[in-house]
């Protein structure tokens, strides 16, 4: 019984770690530009892989292995908006708008803008 | 030049002797023999763990200002009588926290005394941490009517956040969590991994305790690292609960989101504090933090619910419990205190920050920001 | 009664399929590694598939009976944020950061 | 202090300082990372991984390290000649165990040398080569050659200084 | 094929085109690491954890840090189409190539077999065969990999850490001239 109970938790993980990177893809694949596909990007990826790792975790019962399990989420809870934050920040500092409602340009569009502004193109190449 | 009014910012580094020196041999040589020493105060960052609205180490900087004034009189020798030398101790009532804040502290010093140059010392570095002075050079250049200049020092045994040396209490618990992390991937407690885990500890510990630690880990570390095990499940739960509003945001067929660039200034100072702060906004669905200078966090909000959310400043009573305690939570929300501005408002005038573009409502109400400040004083 | 599906084979199976959804929905994400139009876009969608890669290596790891391959998971979940700082220095040309 | 005090001062024009997020968090995963890559290099002998892959992990964090604190503190924090001795170090020790079974008159890295003589079983041959020889050379030849292509064409005094 | 290696398939395949036909080369860095992200995990999944350990240390790690490094220090040229356009003559000869290696795969031993299509003992069955069945006792190692590595083969893994160091010494002494010319 408690088998069975454990197997059916770990179903019910596994299929909402599914759901919440399926969210995460969906996200990048339609938000209008850069910063909105962070957050999908940053969290509902996170959230996925927390519950999936918490559903390995689970199958794999007490021991070495699964504490690593639990490293490894730790280390993605730690690091995931960071790079998340890293990259919008990035994204900032190049000058990319962020898109709003009103706002009916592409992210083509955003980015060139960016490009614009600056000056275009390679804006490293001449440096040394 | 003959009438040039030297400004010099100081610090306690290795090479504040030296710079001291250079700068009255150049007031004395071809200026007029003014010379204004300025220490700049800001949030140490070996500090976090404080509420930074705790006075200042006054006696301290006194001292030390004191120390420069008798290193200038000893240098001028017997022109003592030709020199003019002023202290003054600045960003006494604010938290500098970035190159920019301290050069306009700098240069609104400078003006109101009628300099001209500024001497750097080239081992500068108010405690703010991170590469500092090219970018302080680079803020106080932009400066019309103002000469920067390095002191021309020897021996420039450049103190970086990663050299300085560590204590003993830092390599211990660095040791101690590489040791525990070592044997958990071990999984065994043989000798072979006792053995070859200590060593590697030991290499971790002498190599990277500084890098890892700003200040000695204490007792009042332990709490916080506590009180983090309770803040967990409450960030679980916002995490899970925004999660599922966002899900349905982007799963929803025609998309109804309404991104907007906002900016918030938190209630939290110092690095881990901070980023505590921004790391979990970030792992909140809907809210994105872009930019983090100093506290004020660059957010990027998907939807409405989210801005609410973070306007009400659920996360920030979080973070300020972990860091400063049960009673540091009793505190106006970010909204209340007005420390919050949508940066992109929407054409239509919906919202009392207006369809006016950023001058309107530029100024941050000043005594909401600094009734927080004292709140989390008086939390302590 | 619980189902009688509900056993310990059956979770090898579905860490499996899991897996493979997992990879189906990398290939998708990968999309926008190639069109951008940002670099950051790309650098986005490869942490995501830095991400899945470390969960798809548990579910496999798990679903195959080698924990072996959880090492290799943690060598991604330490270093996978690594590219996107590093791309947030390379696009900033000011303070010469690289 | 005037104008940043005002949450809408525009950052556009600021000046590039390393970020505090992504400082903070290099602050907690490396000493994990440079744990993780000790612990590949030990345990080389009895799970996957080894020396190769811990020596990569560990330029890795050097790495880590360099973008999160700017490269040049990065530099002073590992010296050039640091790096070098790692390098040419374990060169020095993978071939000082292959030698020593030669003076003796035995073959180059003949393992069951040390067995023979000193009693030390063939495993701790393998592993001297493993630890004392590929991870310190694999660890000082990419750090070095990311110092070199980070820093090398700025300052050419370090770099030539450095031999 | 299991639905988990053709997704696998697909997508280590789709990356290696991009990383071929992307113009833009900090793209094409960005594409690569997804490539090795896709080739530890082939490799992880044929159970060979040590070489998708080194693929995940080297692919996460430096590669693309090297290079994009080394782009910083170049120039990047970002106007023109998105996409490079293919040679013909090279795509013909490359894809001759590719047929005719494709059509020795059917002659290889299934995965973990001993013996190929037409019931040939694979190559060297007495070393390898000798290898699994010895390692231990000959080196005390339970890897069988690292007592290859360092054991039977230690004069290889010799030849290769001094190729590593003197690769490094070799790049230490093109760049610094490089330093002197521009000077």
């Amino acid at each position: 019984m408690i088998e069975r109970l454990r197997v059916a938790t770990i179903l019910v993980l596994v299929l909402l770690g599914l759901f919440f990177t399926f969210v995460s893809t969906t996200g990048v694949l339609r938000l209008p530009d850069v910063y909105s596909r962070a957050h999908t990007a940053s969290q509902a990826d996170t959230l996925g892989a927390g519950f999936t790792l918490a559903a390995v975790a689970l199958a794999l019962g007490w021991g070495t292995t699964s504490y690593k399990t639990v490293l490894l989420l730790f280390f993605i809870f730690v690091t995931n908006p960071t790079a998340a934050h890293a990259i919008s920040r990035a994204a900032d500092e190049e000058g990319i708008e962020p898109w709003t409602t009103d706002d009916d340009r592409t992210d083509e569009d955003l980015l060139d803008a960016s490009q614009m502004e600056t000056d275009g193109g390679d804006r490293r190449g001449d440096q040394q | 030049m003959s009438d040039d009014r030297l400004l010099v910012p100081v610090a306690d580094t290795p090479t504040v002797r030296q710079t001291v020196e250079s700068a009255v041999k150049t007031a004395l040589g071809d200026s007029e023999g003014y010379v204004r020493f300025v220490y700049v105060h800001s949030p140490d960052s070996s500090r976090e763990e404080e509420d930074p609205t705790v006075d200042p180490p006054v006696k301290e900087t006194t001292e030390f200002l004191n120390r420069v004034v008798v290193w200038a009189r000893d240098d001028a020798g017997d022109r003592e009588g030709d020199l003019t030398v002023e202290t003054a101790r600045l960003g006494f009532d604010d938290y500098l926290f970035s190159p920019e804040d301290v050069a306009e502290v700098l240069i609104e010093d400078g003006t109101a005394h009628d300099v001209d140059r500024v001497v750097l010392d080239p081992e500068y570095d108010p405690g703010v941490g991170a590469p500092f002075l090219r970018p302080l050079e680079y803020e106080l250049a932009k400066f019309p009517g103002l000469d920067v200049e390095e002191a021309p020092v020897q021996a420039r045994a450049r103190r970086t956040p990663l050299l300085a040396g560590s204590t003993p209490i830092q390599a211990g618990a660095l040791f101690f969590v590489s040791f525990a992390f070592y044997q958990v991937l071990a999984g065994t407690l043989e000798l072979f991994d006792v053995v070859t885990g200590a060593v590697s500890a030991t290499i971790v510990a002498v190599g990277l305790a500084r890098v890892t630690f700003h200040t000695d880990p204490t007792f009042a570390s332990l709490g916080r690292t506590l009180r983090l095990v309770v803040y967990l499940p409450y960030l679980l739960y916002e995490i899970l609960k925004a999660n599922v509003q966002v899900a349905a945001v982007i799963l929803h067929p025609r998309l109804p989101i309404d991104p907007r660039l906002t900016r918030v200034r938190a209630a939290v100072w110092g690095g881990l504090p901070v980023t505590t702060l921004a790391n979990s906004i970030t792992l909140t669905p809907g809210t994105l933090s872009v930019r983090v200078d100093g506290r004020t966090l660059t957010v990027h909000t998907l939807v409405p619910a989210a801005r609410e959310g973070l306007f009400d400043g659920g996360l920030e009573r979080g973070v300020r419990f972990v860091f400063y305690g049960r009673d540091a939570m009793q505190i106006a929300s970010p909204r209340e205190r007005n420390d919050t501005r949508v940066l992109q408002p929407p054409d239509e005038a919906e919202t009392t920050d207006g369809n006016d573009s950023e001058g309107d409502v530029a100024k941050l109400n000043e005594t909401g920001g600094d009734g927080a400040n004292s709140n989390g004083g008086d939390s302590r | 009664m619980t189902p009688a599906f509900l056993t310990a084979e059956t979770v090898t199976d579905v860490f499996l399929l899991a897996a493979a959804v997992f990879l189906l929905l990398a290939v998708a994400m990968f999309y926008r590694a190639i069109r951008g139009p940002t670099t950051q876009d790309r650098v986005l969608a490869v942490n995501v598939l830095g991400t899945n890669t470390v969960v798809v290596l548990a579910l496999v790891g798990a679903g195959l009976g080698e924990p072996s391959l959880l090492d290799i998971a943690l060598v991604y979940a330490l270093l996978n944020f690594l590219m996107a700082v590093a791309i947030s220095k390379f696009t900033v040309d000011r303070g010469g950061v690289l | 202090m005037s104008s940043d005090d005002s949450i809408t001062s525009e950052s556009e024009e600021s000046t590039y300082t390393e970020s505090q997020v992504i400082m903070t968090t290099v602050r907690v995963v490396a000493p994990f990372s440079l744990t993780y890559g000790l612990f590949l290099t030990f345990h080389g002998s009895g799970s996957p991984g080894g020396s190769f892959q811990g020596g990569a992990i560990m330029a890795a964090t050097v790495l880590m390290i360099a973008f999160a604190f700017g490269i040049e503190p990065t530099r002073e924090w590992l010296r050039n000649r640091t790096v070098v001795a790692l390098a040419a170090g374990g060169t020095a020790t993978f071939t000082l165990v292959g030698l020593i079974p030669v003076l003796y008159g035995r073959r180059f890295l003949e393992h069951r040398f040390y067995e023979d003589q000193f009693h030390i079983k063939t495993k701790w041959g393998l592993e001297a080569i493993e630890v004392g020889g590929v991870a310190p050379i694999v660890a000082g030849v990419i750090t070095g050659l990311f110092f070199l292509i980070a820093a090398g064409l700025f300052d050419a005094e370090e770099v030539s200084e450095d031999e | 094929m299991t639905p988990f290696e053709a997704a696998l398939f697909v997508f280590v395949l789709a990356t290696a085109l991009t990383t071929a036909f992307l113009r833009d080369v900090l793209g094409v860095i960005v594409v690569f690491a997804a490539y090795s992200l896709g080739m530890a995990l082939f490799y992880a999944f044929l159970l060979a954890p040590d070489v998708a350990m080194t693929e995940a240390a080297i692919g996460a790690g430096v590669t693309t840090l090297l290079l994009l490094l080394t782009l910083v220090k170049t120039v990047r040229e970002t106007e023109g189409p998105r996409f490079e356009r293919p040679n013909l003559p090279a795509l013909l000869i490359m894809g001759g190539l590719l047929v005719a290696l494709v059509l020795t795969i059917g002659d290889f031993p299934a995965l973990g077999e001993a013996f190929d299509s037409k019931g040939w003992v694979w190559r060297n069955p007495a070393v390898t065969q000798y290898y699994i069945e010895n390692a231990y006792e000959d080196t005390g190692v339970t890897n069988a990999v690292t007592a290859v590595l360092a054991g039977y083969r230690g004069f290889d893994t010799f030849g290769e850490a001094v190729v590593v160091f003197s690769a490094g010494i070799a790049s230490l002494l093109v760049l610094k001239r490089e330093v002197f010319t521009r000077e």
